[in-house]
């Protein structure tokens, strides 16, 4: 029964990163209408970011700040030279140029940082692992879902009660009312941009202990954040968190349960042989359902 | 009586607000029936309920003996239910002929053939220029839509509605936003089309709709209060009191 | 005169790349040091990018062959790549002169005259650990790979030769970077030694979460794939402990051997990899099969034999052709450990195979 | 009007004669290697096609289309690898595999609109691609040869001419079936449904049926594309079920011009022409760039792409259209 | 006091075709001016060249005593220019009480009072039973009183009304109508288009008739109630 709930914790965690990069993505989807395919490769570039940070100063902290700042100014420099003349342009013409970051980006980090993975440190303090349940568990993962539940919070905070949350809404619905009514809005849409890319580059930070950093790092995991967004309502806060948590205890419980299950059903060749296939599908099939039954998502955003 | 139209009951609920709250209404054949009452007293709902693009919780849709409650919106339209829309709707890419003539070609049975050639097809454009000729758009035939203006689009989308050969036309404030110039133009319209076709009319303005209306039915909070002649409805004192104001008698 | 024009394919781009980048530069290592000769004779290195998709190694093959018309490809760092090009460029009697993969068929059944592998049938390495654990008494192993060919091939190795209790056999999907539930389950089911195939990145990740899961230390990691050379940089001191197998290493004593971890180092400023030694032994194979037969590589019936003798002093030590071109050569098991100037490195502790063919060798036409 | 059309025609004709001669030139020029790339072009290009049906005329954004060249190709290497080389009977049981596939899906992914739509049929092509990686009998990761390609009659296809002739036939079927198409009723449909969905519904067309026909027809001709691709290599490999793939035949279809006839192929024969000469960049450039070029010829496609997606509005089609204007 | 707006030569294309032909127009302090044409004369792109939600082509837009034209919208807004655009614009996702507060300015407008979410509530009390409800779920009539709170939160220095009683019942269109007529009471400017002229000959100072983009006609009350011919010619009355 612990065994469960820890990979349920596990679960939870993989959703908890998910968050950190869908936030951002149906934040910008939600307000400026634009769908961003270059968002893994925010992702991607944070971890770098903090993975070079970390190389040289042997800091956490330090690295944290180089992937969020990097990525928030490297937000800034897409927007101000690509995406801002995408706004207005059709969803098919923004999957392509970000199709095209997402090819320029990946060759890029290879030219910068070569094709081999790099090392991305982790915070001292965290490498070990804890006792939750009577299983070990590795406190990394622990300060992950902490960090994604104070984004969440703060973001839900931020959009809900400050006015500025209230304007990035309105903005959401109508930017050129808002225009009107005197926010500026190219203001606003690039600072939001910024954040987006921010939280990308936060992930990439979180991401660069667990994973290998590399060029194309970006793109499973953009994938899997592009079904979480859909399955949650695209550009809903709200959708998006609860989409990753469904979307990433579904992917970890799956991933575990599902060959077992076969595997007491069928004979074990045959448990192995589609076990693992099911397994991987797991998510795009909820999607799938999802989406059948309720072809807006689980937490549709209200617009008039 | 020999209604065209007939609903029971009719009942659409929008988050706790009862949009229709048991509705019942008749429209007879051939008549050009009203739908005032206040804003958001669920006059569009009714329409988009009628025309199946909004799906009623509960109450039935009879339309010329069917019972039409759950059809899809294309089959009402094979049927004879033509509605118009509040904010014109045409194809702004297609010239003026090209989309009257798919409202022609829409009545005419399935249009999976792929070989043919639409712009040879005699039995599409000749009954569409037909319906562009009745409206009075003649001269710019083949001008694309979105080069219309206001009042030449609402034309054409009267055109493709009539190209339908429709039983009921529904039509969602046909004057709203437009100028005394262009409301003349369209009182004018549908004072032809009254008497050849059965029409429901939902308007604000209250001057065309008693100049044109045979019988009004004045909606409150999804419920027909009152439903009559116009006379009877213009001193009704509920009416007065919910929708048209004591100054709204004089103007 | 016209240079002998070599076709190099590799895996040069996407999150695979460094290791085609390391046979790359193994490769070119002698080619350079002998002034853009082999043999004596001027070469041509043109090279191919795979992008780790067969269809685009078959293009490439087919721009190698058709276009370029050359007479010997090299390197071919992926078993896939090299199932899908192998008859192609055998059919069409080019020499292949693989540095890296090599998959069980082509070993067996599907070997061919034109195809001389430098680097290790691929199950040998699982073999060698499921000896390796027998001999340190490991009685319950728990197995891990990916779900595809490769990583089916190799647990399947590992129990050929593994005479104790497998406690689970674990495929997880490609492409999944995370293994929290499957490290969760593994720690509960508290097995002895624990052996996983995880390449590349796949294998940092692996390893990164195997440390952090706390596991490193306490239940013994035997990985193929997981470290080399490629993959240490990124891991650094995350990876120590973990074992790894190669029938080379960066520590082997021998000369041939010192003389290329010290040149490689001195040029690229990194440790070599294996995918740079194997490599480095193909450039030495065709330079000296090519002095052979003095540059006429269209005379096969003879190119094939001086290949086939393999006159080189292998960076390996011992090393021969078998009956289906495999190599004849020892197998180490090395475990992560600082070398003497405190970079994290491989370090030779074991040989369980001491000149060993592969298990696939009797399958072979060829005699 | 009939000028600017016979102009079209004639530059399609002039096209095709090129096409048609080309195999001639590259025997005298002993580089058959080129044909080879040519047939892998209008390959690409029928599968470009395909997509533009849905993309450009149907106005449905599918990023899954990858899906339906993975069906045509894996349908071939799966029946070829158990001893039936028959063409007719690949492509037979292709086409109908194809049929029932895009019919489920499609009845799926129309339930949404916009970015759902985009990202629900790009999560179909992703689900199919883990399931041919994941199946270890269909080669799994490794992909599958075909001992041969398809047999077809008294057609000997192992001939590389031949099969470019019969690919060349292929294509110019299709622009000729998309032509007509677009021309027909059942195109003034999806048009119209493209222009304002509403509005068809309104007018008493059943404009799901049509939308998913189209849907499928478009889909059946990647389908097509596959089975040829699969053939081209003798080999059918998970990547062509990678998004890359739907996301690089949308670049060709919007580089080409979106609901025209000749756009998608013009499209492929640039974007695939660009690839080719970057990636064996041969100009000798100072400062190592040419080597740059080649190794990290990815970075130069990514932006190209991205300056399409930027200034691209109209497609090279239309540019042509516009030449033809002033000429 | 001089005028709150003085626009001057006002050329506005989309695209090929051009809208506006050397428009002009001016709104004296505590003004009520009123725009009026037939559909699609170019009321509305005036007014947005006005505000700067339009780039114009050429002219003058002196605001308070300020060179504006070419300004982005945002900063003219910012300047005290409120507008009730045509079709409402409410923002449909928020609160009735935020889209009070979400673009509100605390500074001194045209008039007395320094307009607050309270001040607002006792101008429409039908608004304040609504506070919590989002803008989406209003009917026609509260969306229009709320845009108009919502242009007086900004504390505008002249109010720019496009349509401001389109689409509504007669009961409604008569309240706002006497809410605009004490708002002028108060002191604030006002620029109105409305199709309904009745109200407008008694509330408004000027009047300026635009025809094909093109200012034909200007004058006050009783000098166009005076001229049938131009109110048949461009007004159809
Ligand atoms: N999709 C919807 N979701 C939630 N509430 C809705 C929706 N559509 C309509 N409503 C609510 O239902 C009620 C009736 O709306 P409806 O549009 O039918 O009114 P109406 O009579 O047409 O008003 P008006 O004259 O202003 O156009 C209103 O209170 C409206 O807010
Ligand atoms: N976005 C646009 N693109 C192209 N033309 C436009 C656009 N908006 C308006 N027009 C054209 O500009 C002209 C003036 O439009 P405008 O909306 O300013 O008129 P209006 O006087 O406000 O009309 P109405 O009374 O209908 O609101 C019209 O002919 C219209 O077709
Ligand atoms: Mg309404
Ligand atoms: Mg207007």
């Amino acid at each position: 029964m612990s065994l469960v709930l820890t990979q349920l914790l596990n679960g939870i965690q993989l959703g908890a990163l998910l968050f950190l990069l869908s936030a951002g993505l149906t934040l910008v989807f939600g307000i400026m209408n634009f769908i961003n395919l270059a968002h893994g490769s925010l992702f991607m570039m944070g971890a770098y970011f903090a993975a070079s940070a970390f190389a040289a100063t042997e800091s956490f902290s330090a690295a944290m700040l180089a992937g969020i700042g990097g990525g928030a100014l490297l937000g800034v420099i897409v927007e101000r030279l690509i995406v801002a003349h995408m706004y207005e342009r059709s969803h098919l013409h923004q999957v392509l140029v970000t199709f095209g970051m997402v090819l320029f980006f990946n060759e890029l980090a290879r030219i910068l940082w070569g094709a081999t993975s790099i090392h991305a440190g982790s915070p001292k303090a965290f490498s070990g692992s804890v006792e939750i349940l009577g299983n070990p568990y590795p406190s990394y993962r622990l300060l992950i879902i902490a960090l994604s539940l104070a984004v969440a919070a703060g973001l839900y905070f931020f959009i809900r009660h400050t006015r500025l949350g209230m304007l990035v809404r309105a903005s959401a619905s109508r930017s050129d009312i808002a225009s009107a009514m005197g926010v500026n809005v190219v203001l606003l849409k690039r600072c939001l941009f910024a954040f987006g890319a921010a939280l990308a580059g936060l992930a990439g930070v979180m991401a660069g202990p667990i994973t290998s950093v590399q060029p194309g790092m970006g793109e499973p995991i953009l994938i899997m954040t592009l079904v979480v967004i859909v399955t949650g309502g695209i550009g809903s806060i709200r959708g998006a968190f609860f989409g990753a948590m469904v979307i990433g205890i579904a992917d970890t419980v799956g991933r575990v349960y599902i060959p077992m299950l076969l595997r007491a059903t069928f004979e074990r060749s045959v448990a192995q042989a589609i076990g693992p296939a099911l397994a991987s599908i797991m998510i795009y099939l909820l999607m799938a359902c999802v989406l059948a039954l309720r072809p807006q998502g689980l937490f549709p955003v209200k617009h008039g | 009586m020999n209604s065209l139209l007939e609903v029971k009951r009719l009942t659409k609920r929008f988050r706790g607000i009862a949009a229709s709250d048991g509705l019942d209404l008749k429209v007879t054949r051939g008549e050009l029936h009203a739908i005032i009452g206040p804003n958001g007293a669920g006059k569009s709902t009714l329409i988009g309920q009628l025309s199946g693009e909004i799906t009623p919780d509960s109450g039935s849709i009879a339309f010329d003996g069917v019972d039409i409650t759950h059809m899809p919106i294309h089959k009402r339209a094979l049927l004879g239910v033509a509605r118009s829309y509040q904010i014109t709707s045409v194809f702004e890419e297609l010239t003026a002929l090209q989309n009257v003539a798919l409202a022609v070609q829409a009545r005419s049975g399935h249009s999976f053939g792929v070989l043919g050639e639409v712009a040879q097809e005699w039995k599409l454009l000749e009954p569409a220029s037909q319906a562009i000729e009745a409206v009075g758009l003649s001269e710019s035939m083949n001008h694309p839509a979105a080069l219309l203006a206001h009042g030449a689009r609402r034309q054409l989308e009267l055109a493709m509605v009539l190209a339908m050969r429709p039983k009921i036309l529904l039509l969602d404030e046909p004057m709203a936003g437009t100028s005394p110039t262009e409301s003349k133009q369209i009182v004018g319209l549908l004072k032809k089309l009254r008497g050849t076709m059965t029409i429901v009319l939902i308007e604000h303005d209250l001057q065309a709709v008693f100049e044109l209306a045979d019988r009004i039915s004045v909606l409150v909070y999804g419920k027909v209060i009152a439903s009559g002649h116009p006379d009877e409805i213009r001193s009704d004192p509920r009416v007065i009191e919910a929708y048209i104001g004591e100054e709204g008698l004089v103007s | 005169q016209t240079p002998l024009k070599i076709g190099f394919l590799g895996e040069l781009s996407g999150p695979q790349g460094a290791l085609g980048q390391d046979q790359y530069d193994g490769f070119m290592l002698v080619v350079e040091r002998n002034g853009g000769k082999l043999g004596g004779v001027p070469v041509q290195v043109i090279k191919e990018d795979t992008q780790l998709k067969p269809d685009v190694a078959m293009q490439a093959v087919q721009r190698l062959i058709d276009r370029e018309k050359v007479q010997i490809i090299t390197g071919v760092t992926f078993s896939n790549i090299m199932m899908a090009i192998q008859k192609p460029v055998t059919d069409k009697e080019v020499f292949l002169i693989g540095s890296n993969a090599g998959p069980s068929p082509i070993a067996g059944a599907a070997c061919s005259p034109y195809q001389f592998l430098v680097s290790w049938q691929v199950d040998q390495l699982a073999e060698v650990f499921g000896v390796h654990a027998n001999e340190k008494g490991l009685k319950k192993v728990y197995l891990m790979a990916p779900n595809y060919q490769a990583g089916k091939d190799f647990l399947a190795g590992f129990k050929r030769t593994f005479k104790g209790q497998i406690v689970d056999e674990i495929y997880t999907p490609l492409n999944q970077p995370d293994f929290s539930a499957e490290l969760t389950q593994l720690s509960a089911a508290k097995p002895d030694g624990v052996f996983v195939f995880y390449p590349g990145g796949l294998g940092i990740n692996f390893v990164k979460q195997y440390q952090q899961a706390g596991l490193m230390g306490k239940i013994p990691l035997m990985s193929g794939g997981a470290v080399d050379g490629t993959t240490l940089p990124a891991l650094k001191e995350t990876a120590l402990g973990v074992l790894g197998a190669f029938p080379w290493g960066p520590d082997l004593d021998n000369a041939a051997n010192k003389q290329f971890v010290e040149e490689f180092e001195r040029k690229h400023n990194r440790i070599p990899a294996a995918f740079a030694a194997q490599s480095y032994d193909a450039a030495l194979l065709l330079d000296s099969a090519i002095a052979k037969v003095k540059g006429n590589v269209a005379d096969k019936k003879s190119f094939m034999a001086a290949l086939k003798s393999a006159d080189f002093k292998s960076v390996r030590g011992p090393f021969k052709f078998g009956n289906n071109n495999f190599p004849i050569q020892n197998f180490n098991i090395q475990e992560v450990a600082k070398d003497t100037r405190g970079r994290v490195s491989l370090k030779t502790i074991a040989t369980p195979f001491k000149s060993q063919a592969d298990s696939y060798h009797a399958l072979c036409a060829m005699k | 009007m009939s000028k600017l059309n016979s102009r079209r025609n004639w530059i399609g004709l002039a096209t095709f004669a090129l096409f048609a001669l080309f195999p001639l030139f590259a025997d005298l020029a002993n580089q058959e290697y080129y044909v080879t790339f040519l047939t892998r072009v209008l390959i690409i290009g029928l599968a470009a096609i395909g997509l533009n049906i849905a993309l450009g005329y149907a106005g449905m954004v599918s990023f899954g289309h990858s899906l339906y060249i993975g069906v045509g190709a894996y349908t071939v290497a799966i029946i070829s690898d158990s001893g039936i080389s028959n063409a007719a009977l690949h492509l037979g049981v292709a086409l109908c595999a194809g049929a029932a596939i895009s019919l489920v899906v499609g009845l799926v992914c129309l339930r949404t609109t916009g970015v759902a739509f985009i990202m629900i049929t790009l999560a179909f092509a992703q689900m199919f691609y883990y399931v041919v990686v994941g199946l270890k009998q269909y080669g799994g990761d490794d992909g599958m040869s075909l001992p041969s390609r398809s047999t077809f009659g008294a057609i000997n296809l192992e001939n590389n001419n031949v099969f470019y002739y019969l690919c060349l036939t292929t294509v110019t079927f299709a622009v000729l079936g998309v032509y007509r198409m677009s021309m027909s009723r059942f195109g003034s449909v999806i048009r119209g449904c493209k222009l304002n969905e509403r509005r068809m519904a309104a007018l008493g067309f059943a404009t799901l049926r049509y939308k998913l026909l189209a849907y499928v027809i478009s889909a059946e001709v990647c389908v097509v594309a596959g089975f040829l691709l699969a053939n081209l290599a003798k080999f059918s490999s998970p990547s062509y079920l990678q998004w890359s793939m739907s996301g690089e035949l949308i670049v060709m279809v919007v580089l080409g011009g979106m609901g025209t006839v000749l756009g998608p192929l013009l499209g492929a024969i640039c974007l695939l022409f660009l690839e080719e000469v970057l990636a064996n960049f041969g100009l000798p450039l100072p400062f190592g760039v040419s080597s740059f070029i080649q190794s990290h010829w990815m970075l130069l496609i990514g932006l190209f792409i991205v300056i399409i997606g930027l200034r691209v509005q109209h497609g090279l089609a239309s540019f042509i259209n516009r030449g033809k204007q002033d000429a | 006091m001089g005028n709150v707006l003085t626009a001057k030569n006002i050329s506005v294309r989309y695209g090929a075709s051009q809208v506006l032909f050397d428009a002009e127009i001016e709104i004296g302090r505590g003004e009520f001016v009123s725009l009026l044409g037939r559909n699609g004369m170019g009321k509305t792109t005036f007014v947005k060249a006005l505000m700067g939600m339009k780039s114009i082509e050429s002219g003058s837009v002196f605001f308070c005593g300020q060179q504006v034209a070419g300004k982005p919208d945002y900063v003219i807004a910012r300047l005290g220019m409120g507008i009730v655009p045509e079709g409402r614009g409410i923002f449909p996702n928020l609160s009735v009480n935020e889209n009070l507060v979400a673009t509100a300015m605390q500074r001194k407008g045209s008039m007395s009072t320094i307009w607050t979410v309270d001040s607002v509530y006792e101008l429409f009390p039908g608004l304040r039973k609504r506070i919590q409800n989002l803008g989406s779920d209003l009917s026609g009539g509260e969306q229009q009183m709320l845009a108009i709170g919502r242009a007086l939160m900004t504390n505008p220095q002249l109010l720019i009304l496009d349509e401001a009683t389109e689409g509504l019942a007669p009961l409604i269109r008569h309240e706002i109508w006497s809410c605009l007529a004490r708002l002028k009471n108060e002191g604030l400017s006002l620029l109105v288009i409305d199709k309904n002229i009745k109200p407008m000959l008694g509330l408004a100072n000027r009047h300026y008739i635009l025809e094909k983009g093109r200012v034909v006609w200007k004058g006050n009350s009783s000098e166009l109630s005076d001229s049938p011919e131009i109110m048949s010619k461009y007004l159809s009355l």
